[in-house]
């Protein structure tokens, strides 16, 4: 399969958008050939997912022209864009929870002639789709029922099942593991082979210098510029993208004291367990430490997390808050006891659309303290200046609703509204998911605040790297089971993949 | 073995239907027979539903309140094939076939109407402005008592209808609708012509606060003649009621039993209405049991 | 000029009231006439406020409901048993306070059942309350027997005819509620609770919001309101009629909040704006008497009037509307 | 119990205990179990079945139509007048499926067009229907006509038991609802509409079309079921239908279709309307309780089923 032999396959010229007051975009260019894979880079709020949005038709643009195939396109909607050949990956995982995999995967397009679904040629067409990127998915389950990386991963393999001749894929790899994003590159590089153009969003830079041909950067909604990705340097790279110069983050952080057996536990669990979701788990979260939870895909982390919050019923086993044996039934009575969970699906559990950022971020705050001590609006809007300056969240004001924010601003909205509530315990549960480098740096800066203030951490992450510069101790799950724990100096990404991949018990537990 | 009877009644939409329901259960009662009530709940739908599982059933008659005048026919087949006699009460059907049911028995709303107007175009004197408090729109009584009314009226061309607005058979909607008659026509509004007592007492309240006097200020006709209202006969501040008997009972079941018997029936027989006005009231109203 | 902050959704429904009474007052210059009589104001506009109270009073009920994400469909029956028994009690010769007290306790337990279904077995609103819609019409029949049960107490028929230094006494009262609810909901944090939970109940939950409490108390208050409604009702016809008081009164309700800029998928909603859909909704009514509009086609001006709303309230349309009249001129 | 298995749990949870009802009810009442009884089941609610299909569909969509039941209140006495007037019946059937298809359509496209709230502008579509029914006459017709009369005395012989016009639509209407709703990328298409606009306007599916297409294909449904109940009474009826979008919604939610949209079944109305025809025969059948004691019972069963549905269904969630 080849392009046509001269020109780019896409190119953007002068694109801008406007919401009302806000400029997204102004004079954008981009240029994809065939047979590339394009990283589109820059900050939360920059503009990637609002440009992708703009040629696959959902926003109509403000201004510019957009080529597709030599030929000038004015996409409409998102189907205009997929009969023209281009097919996308949203950065929301934009696919239907009650609906079963199959039908998620080909909604639209079943097989079947006159408008008539064949049932079984679904089945068996979801099957193959799925096993194309390695996945063993049973294709009848509901979508709702699997975990965000996994509904991530149909919602890739349903973009890839339209045989575009260009693929956007926003942040496609936020939620995956290692193994996932593997799978995925093997195929991107394949696709690419094959003649395919690809656009790539990520906020991971390994992964832009592991596939990618070209780099076009954004911030603000303006272009920074187009370069050959081995021409980049990563430090040029990331002052390109944030407009200062920033460290790389490598290795342990440096003030990370050693596990202190003596520090009082926060919460204590033992035993706990909830039947087909985790085997029974002891966990001891201390104060002044970043406990990491690290596993596989599935392997029941947020399972946990879920159990500890109150979120699910455990089944057996005892929780004790501060020495103290606990009841928590549910998220109101943890937010009570101090604790605070920010979890991984921010559209479904996290954000409140329509609200504004304020009350958003208030939300936890308010409900711990109850109906009848409001929070003074005064307060509030303090707060609000206080995180939106010291997490860099890009609004226009507070009162804007939430939705209208990029995903990564969105995801600090929610870190703000726990951190507001000062808690004793903070789950955090893919924290930087979706947020780009300097945020992740000040995220991990912060996390490093709290612990050094004495809060207990709890660290779920898929970023192997990310959960060992970050914590004092880890516990490694393998298939909703305790498998083992590592902790201080031993803390290594490859240790953790040893552990985690049950090569070998990683330490002592 | 007792006589098993189905009732297919419209609902309990009124004082007056209730009325109706309980002569048709105490009646059973005390001579044994065993009834099946059905509550139409206003619907047509749910009556034939009810009259197809009596059949269905197999009772011995069927009594059947039709909510409105046509569409039995199909029904009605089925019971004939059945050989279940059907009694139609209260208002009639219109069927192609007269032989579809037994008999009817009932009260006619058009004759009520009707009373009304002539009750009024005899004591009306000087008075010629009325404003009509209409039932619910599409319901069988007022239909006719809307029609007859007028029909009476174009024989007086001295009475004419100033306005007319749909009550609901409501007390609260008679009450509503006056209000913004009497703000509108204010003193022009000499006669109320309520299709119910409900309406006629809910426009009671609404003169009242306007600062009249309902009886005096402005004659009151209404239809029905529930105790309430004949009180309010008694009371003057009603000038005239028409009586639509409900008490069906005891006729309905002396029917059942001579067909039953081979014995022949009259093909219609309605209850005799009566007017109640100051003249009769105050003689009538110790023994009203509705 | 910041375009965005466009005009706050409340002024459509205003703008449809004023255009309806601009009508009226066209038809019958003495429309918004009003007198003392009797040292009580006298007039339609009061005959509105009048009669519209016991709508403004549901409605207040049903917007948090529809702020929930849910609807009450059972007001309506609700209203109908709060008047039977307070008529019953007052009519077996139990004081004041025993039937308001009777009224009011026949609608918290109604909304404590709604909310149990809803809140606590995970119901579907529409399907829960449409339960106590069926039965409580039926209870209220059961209290009265099916007949109509006349009131006598005069002080109970202050509640919906009484009068304030002359200002009919049920309109000050909805007014007084709706000033406390929007005092309470906005002063403290329940407005916010309720609307989290509309917005996105997972995420409210997650937050650490007690999402079922705060969905069964909504129902708990629309109850409340549904048997004052009642008692209002009641008070005001001096007699309870168990079948017909408060039927399609829960269509009115939802009308009002709806129209009112609510949406019913819940999350934010607008007090104000339920007040004044109720408010234009007893206007109509009592336009349609005014002008005498016969009753059979009485439905088709109110299906004008929403629809005229609806597409006022609606960005599209008034955009496809600017774009028409500027495509015209060209 | 594997996932094709549970996502039916809903279905066969409310399969089960309709056949406890039925078994019930033919346990206490002599002549219950029999064909005719199930016969009627289907002839009784053939109104409320043709409009809780069409119904079904618009819910998938996460929309509802208010303005089922005036619809058919209209059909019902334009139809009369019309056959009354002498025009050839076929002729007033389409045009009566016209109209409703057509008030559909509208409303479909006023909704979807300019995003207005479903609710409302279906009660403004049920306000003009009914209106219109009334302006054309407030008293019902009688229909005398070859045709409807050949209709409405028409059964299919099945043994003993005889299948009427208006079971046989029904059960034809019910049947291409299935197929419409389940095996067409038409009706999938609708539930996914219904689980999240947003995400199928992105996923690339015809939203509007699809949703417009929903609103007619229901307005039409509704005018089919006026003509049944035109041919069901022989008479046209402008009051014909009131209240009766409740009852359908109520049949829709009682199958377990979900009212926010995205998640149902056709087969789940189908026992809906089963359930509701099932728990009315039986109250006839009985016979001894007044018109108040009826409602109370009838909510009280309906709550007792639904609890039930629900018991069974967490039973199942947490037994898995
Ligand atoms: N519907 C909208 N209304 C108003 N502003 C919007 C809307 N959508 C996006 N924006 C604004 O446009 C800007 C760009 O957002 P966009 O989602 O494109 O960022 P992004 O580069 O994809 O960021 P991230 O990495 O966090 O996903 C943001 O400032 C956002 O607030
Ligand atoms: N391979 C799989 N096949 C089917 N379902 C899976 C699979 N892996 C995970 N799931 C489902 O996904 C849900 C999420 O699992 P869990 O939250 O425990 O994973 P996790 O370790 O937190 O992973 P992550 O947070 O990365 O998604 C579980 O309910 C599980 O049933
Ligand atoms: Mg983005
Ligand atoms: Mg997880």
């Amino acid at each position: 399969m080849t392009a046509p032999s001269d020109g780019p396959l896409l190119s953007l010229r002068g694109v801008g958008k406007r919401f009302g007051p806000v400029t997204a975009l102004s004079n954008v260019d981009l240029t994809v050939r065939a047979g590339e894979i394009h990283a589109l880079l820059g900050e939360n709020g920059a503009g990637k997912s609002t440009l992708i949005k703009v040629l696959t038709g959902v926003h109509e643009r403000s201004e510019g022209e957009m080529f597709f195939a030599g030929q000038a396109i004015h996409p409409r909607s998102p189907k205009d864009a997929e009969r023209a050949g281009i097919s996308t990956v949203y950065q929301e995982v934009n696919l239907l929870p009650g609906l079963s995999v199959a039908e998620n995967l080909l909604l639209g397009r079943q097989p079947g002639r006159a408008g008539f679904v064949n049932w079984g040629g679904v089945r068996r067409h979801a099957r193959e789709a799925l096993a194309r990127l390695g996945l063993d998915i049973d294709v009848d389950a509901e979508l709702g029922t699997l975990s965000v990386a996994l509904q991530q991963m149909v919602a890739i393999a349903r973009a890839l099942d339209l045989k575009a001749r260009l693929l956007i894929l926003d942040e496609p790899t936020a939620s995956l593991d290692e193994k996932e994003v593997a799978e995925l590159f093997r195929i991107m590089r394949r696709l690419r082979s094959e003649g395919m153009a690809m656009i790539f969003v990520t906020h991971f830079l390994d992964q832009v210098y592991a596939v990618t041909d070209r780099i076009t950067v954004l911030r603000n909604g303006t272009l920074v510029g187009e370069y050959l990705t081995q021409d980049l340097p990563r430090l040029a790279l990331v002052s390109k993208m944030i407009g200062r110069e920033v460290n790389d983050m490598a290795g342990r952080a440096a003030d990370l004291p050693p596990p202190d057996d003596s520090a009082p536990a926060v919460v204590e669990a033992r035993g706990l367990e909830r039947r087909g979701a985790i085997q029974p788990i002891d966990l001891m979260l201390r104060r002044g430490e970043v406990t990491g939870l690290a596993g596989l895909l599935g392997s029941g982390r947020t399972e946990t997390a879920r159990l500890l919050f109150g979120i699910d019923r455990p089944d057996g086993g005892e929780i004790r808050v501060r020495g103290e044996a606990a009841k928590i039934q549910s998220a109101r009575d943890a937010v009570r006891l101090g604790l605070a969970f920010c979890s991984e699906d921010r559209k479904g559990e996290g954000i409140l659309p329509n609200l504004s950022i304020r009350e958003n971020l208030i939300l936890a705050l308010q409900a711990k303290q109850g109906v009848w001590k409001t929070v003074q609006r005064s307060e509030q809007e303090a707060l609000c200046r206080h995180y939106i300056e010291a997490l860099r969240i890009k609004t226009p004001d507070a009162e804007t609703p939430i939705k209208n924010l990029s995903g990564g601003n969105q995801q600090k909205v929610l870190l703000a509204r726990w951190l507001a509530t000062r808690p004793e315990l903070i789950i955090l549960d893919e924290p930087t998911r979706g947020i780009d480098i300097g945020a992740r740096a000040e995220i991990e800066a912060l996390i490093g605040r709290l612990r050094a203030d004495g809060l207990a951490v709890l660290l779920i992450s898929s970023e192997i790297e990310e959960i060992a510069r970050n914590s004092t101790r880890v516990v490694v799950l393998r298939e909703r089971r305790r498998t083992g724990s590592v902790e201080g100096d031993a803390i290594t990404p490859p240790a953790l993949m040893r552990a985690m991949a049950g090569a070998s018990e990683g330490g002592a537990s | 073995k007792p006589l098993t009877v189905g009732f297919a009644q419209t609902g309990a939409e009124s004082a007056w239907r209730t009325a109706n329901t309980n002569s048709m259960k105490s009646e059973a009662e005390k001579r044994g027979i065993n009834l099946k009530f059905a509550d139409g709940q206003g619907k047509q739908e749910n009556q034939i539903r009810a009259v197809r599982t009596f059949v269905t059933q197999g009772v011995d008659a069927i009594v059947l309140a039709p909510i409105v005048e046509t569409g039995w026919e199909p029904v009605l087949r089925e019971a004939k094939r059945a050989k279940i006699p059907v009694v139609i009460m209260d208002r009639k059907v219109q069927t192609s076939d007269e032989s579809l049911y037994a008999c009817f028995i009932g009260s006619d709303f058009y004759k009520e109407g009707a009373m009304a107007a002539e009750w009024i175009a005899k004591n009306a004197g000087s008075r010629s402005k009325i404003v009509e408090l209409q039932g619910t729109p599409g319901s069988a009584a007022a239909n006719e008592r809307r029609k007859a009314f007028a029909d009476e009226l174009a024989k007086n061309p001295a009475l004419k209808i100033i306005d007319s607005q749909s009550g609901d058979f409501r007390r609260s909607g008679g009450k509503e609708v006056m209000e913004a008659f009497l703000k509108k026509h204010g003193k022009d509004i000499e006669i109320v012509y309520a299709h119910n007592d409900d309406m006629a007492l809910g426009a009671i309240q609404a003169i009242e606060e306007a600062g009249l006097k309902p009886g005096k200020d402005i004659l009151i006709v209404s239809i029905d003649a529930i105790k309430e209202g004949v009180q309010a006969v008694v009371d003057g501040k009603i000038n005239a009621v028409v009586e639509c008997n409900p008490l069906f009972g005891p006729k309905i079941y002396d029917t059942i039993a001579k067909i039953k018997a081979g014995e022949p029936v009259e093909r219609s027989s309605y209850n005799v209405d009566i007017v109640i006005d100051s003249t009769n009231a105050a003689a009538l109203i110790g023994q009203r049991q509705y | 000029m910041s375009k965005s902050k466009s005009l706050s959704p409340v002024w459509w429904p205003l703008i449809g009231l004023a255009v309806l009474v601009a009508v009226n007052l066209a038809l019958n210059p003495a429309f918004l006439n009003v007198t003392v009589l009797d040292g009580r104001l006298y007039g339609l506009p009061i005959d509105i406020l009048n009669q519209g109270a016991r709508g403004l009073v549901l409605a207040l009920g049903m917007t948090l409901v529809i702020a929930t994400g849910g609807v009450d469909l059972s007001v309506g029956s609700v209203m109908a048993a709060a008047g039977a028994l307070a008529a019953v009690l007052l009519a077996e010769g139990h004081g004041l306070a025993v039937a308001l007290t009777a009224g009011l306790g026949v609608g918290l337990l109604a909304g404590a059942a709604n909310g149990l279904l809803v809140a606590r077995f995970g119901i579907q609103p529409i399907v829960a309350t449409l339960i106590l819609m069926v039965v409580g019409r039926g209870a209220a029949q059961l209290m009265t027997n099916g007949e109509v049960v006349v009131i006598k107490n005069d002080a109970f028929a202050f509640v919906g005819n009484g009068t304030v230094f002359g200002f009919p006494f049920a309109p000050l009262l909805a007014i007084a509620l709706f000033v406390a609810a929007q005092l309470f909901l906005r002063r403290t944090a329940s407005g916010l609770f309720i609307e989290a939970v509309g917005d996105n109940e997972t995420a409210a939950r997650f937050a650490g919001l007690g999402a079922a409490r705060v969905k069964g108390l909504v129902y708990v208050i629309c109850g409340l309101c549904a048997g004052l409604a009642g008692l209002m009702a009641a008070a005001n016809i001096r007699a309870a009629d168990s079948y017909r008081m408060g039927e399609n009164m829960e269509l009115d309700a939802i009308f009002a909040v709806v129209v009112g800029g609510t949406a019913l998928t819940g999350g934010r909603f607008l007090l104000l704006g339920s007040f004044i859909g109720a408010l234009l909704l007893q206007t109509l009514t009592t336009t349609m008497y005014n002008l005498g509009v016969p009753p059979a086609v009485a439905p088709v001006p109110k299906a004008v009037l929403i629809l005229v709303v609806c597409l006022l309230q609606s960005e599209h349309a008034r955009r496809w509307a600017v774009s028409l009249v500027k495509g015209g001129k060209k | 119990m594997s996932p094709a298995l549970r996502r039916q749990a809903p279905l066969l949870a409310t399969a089960g205990i309709l056949v406890i009802l039925f078994a019930t009810a033919a346990f206490l009442y002599e002549g219950f179990f029999s064909g005719r009884v199930v016969v009627n089941l289907f002839s009784d609610n053939a109104v409320l079945g043709i409009v809780a299909v069409g119904m079904t569909l618009v819910i998938f969509t996460g929309g509802i139509d208010l303005s089922v039941g005036a619809v058919v209140g209209f059909v019902s006495i334009f139809t009369a007048i019309m056959i009354q007037r002498g025009y050839p019946p076929a002729l007033v059937a389409v045009a009566a499926l016209a109209i409703g298809g057509g008030l559909g359509a509208g409303m479909g496209a006023l909704i979807h067009a300019f995003r207005l709230p479903a609710f409302l502008i279906t009660l403004a579509g049920m306000f003009l229907a009914r209106g219109g029914a009334f302006w054309i006459s407030t008293e019902s017709v009688g229909i005398d006509h070859p045709v409807a009369n050949a209709l409405s005395g028409f059964e299919l012989g099945l043994g003993p038991v005889g299948l009427p016009t208006t079971a046989l639509t029904v059960i034809g209407v019910l049947a291409l609802g299935y197929v419409a709703a389940h095996h067409t990328r038409f009706g999938r298409n609708l539930l996914a509409i219904g689980g999240n606009e947003n995400s199928a306007v992105l996923m690339g599916l015809p939203v509007g079309s699809a949703k417009v297409w929903a609103y007619t294909i229901n307005g039409a449904l509704a005018a089919l079921a006026g003509l049944v109940a035109t041919i069901y009474t022989g008479s046209g009826n402008p009051s014909t239908g009131l209240g009766l979008e409740l009852d359908a919604i109520a049949v829709v939610v009682i199958g377990g279709t979900l009212l926010a949209g995205g998640r149902g079944h056709m087969l789940g109305t189908l026992l809906g309307l089963l359930v509701f025809g099932t728990i009315q025969t039986a109250l006839l059948f009985d016979g001894r309780l007044s018109s108040w004691w009826i409602r109370i019972v009838v909510g009280l069963l309906l709550l007792l089923f639904i609890l039930l549905q629900r018991g069974l269904l967490r039973g199942a969630a947490r037994g898995k």
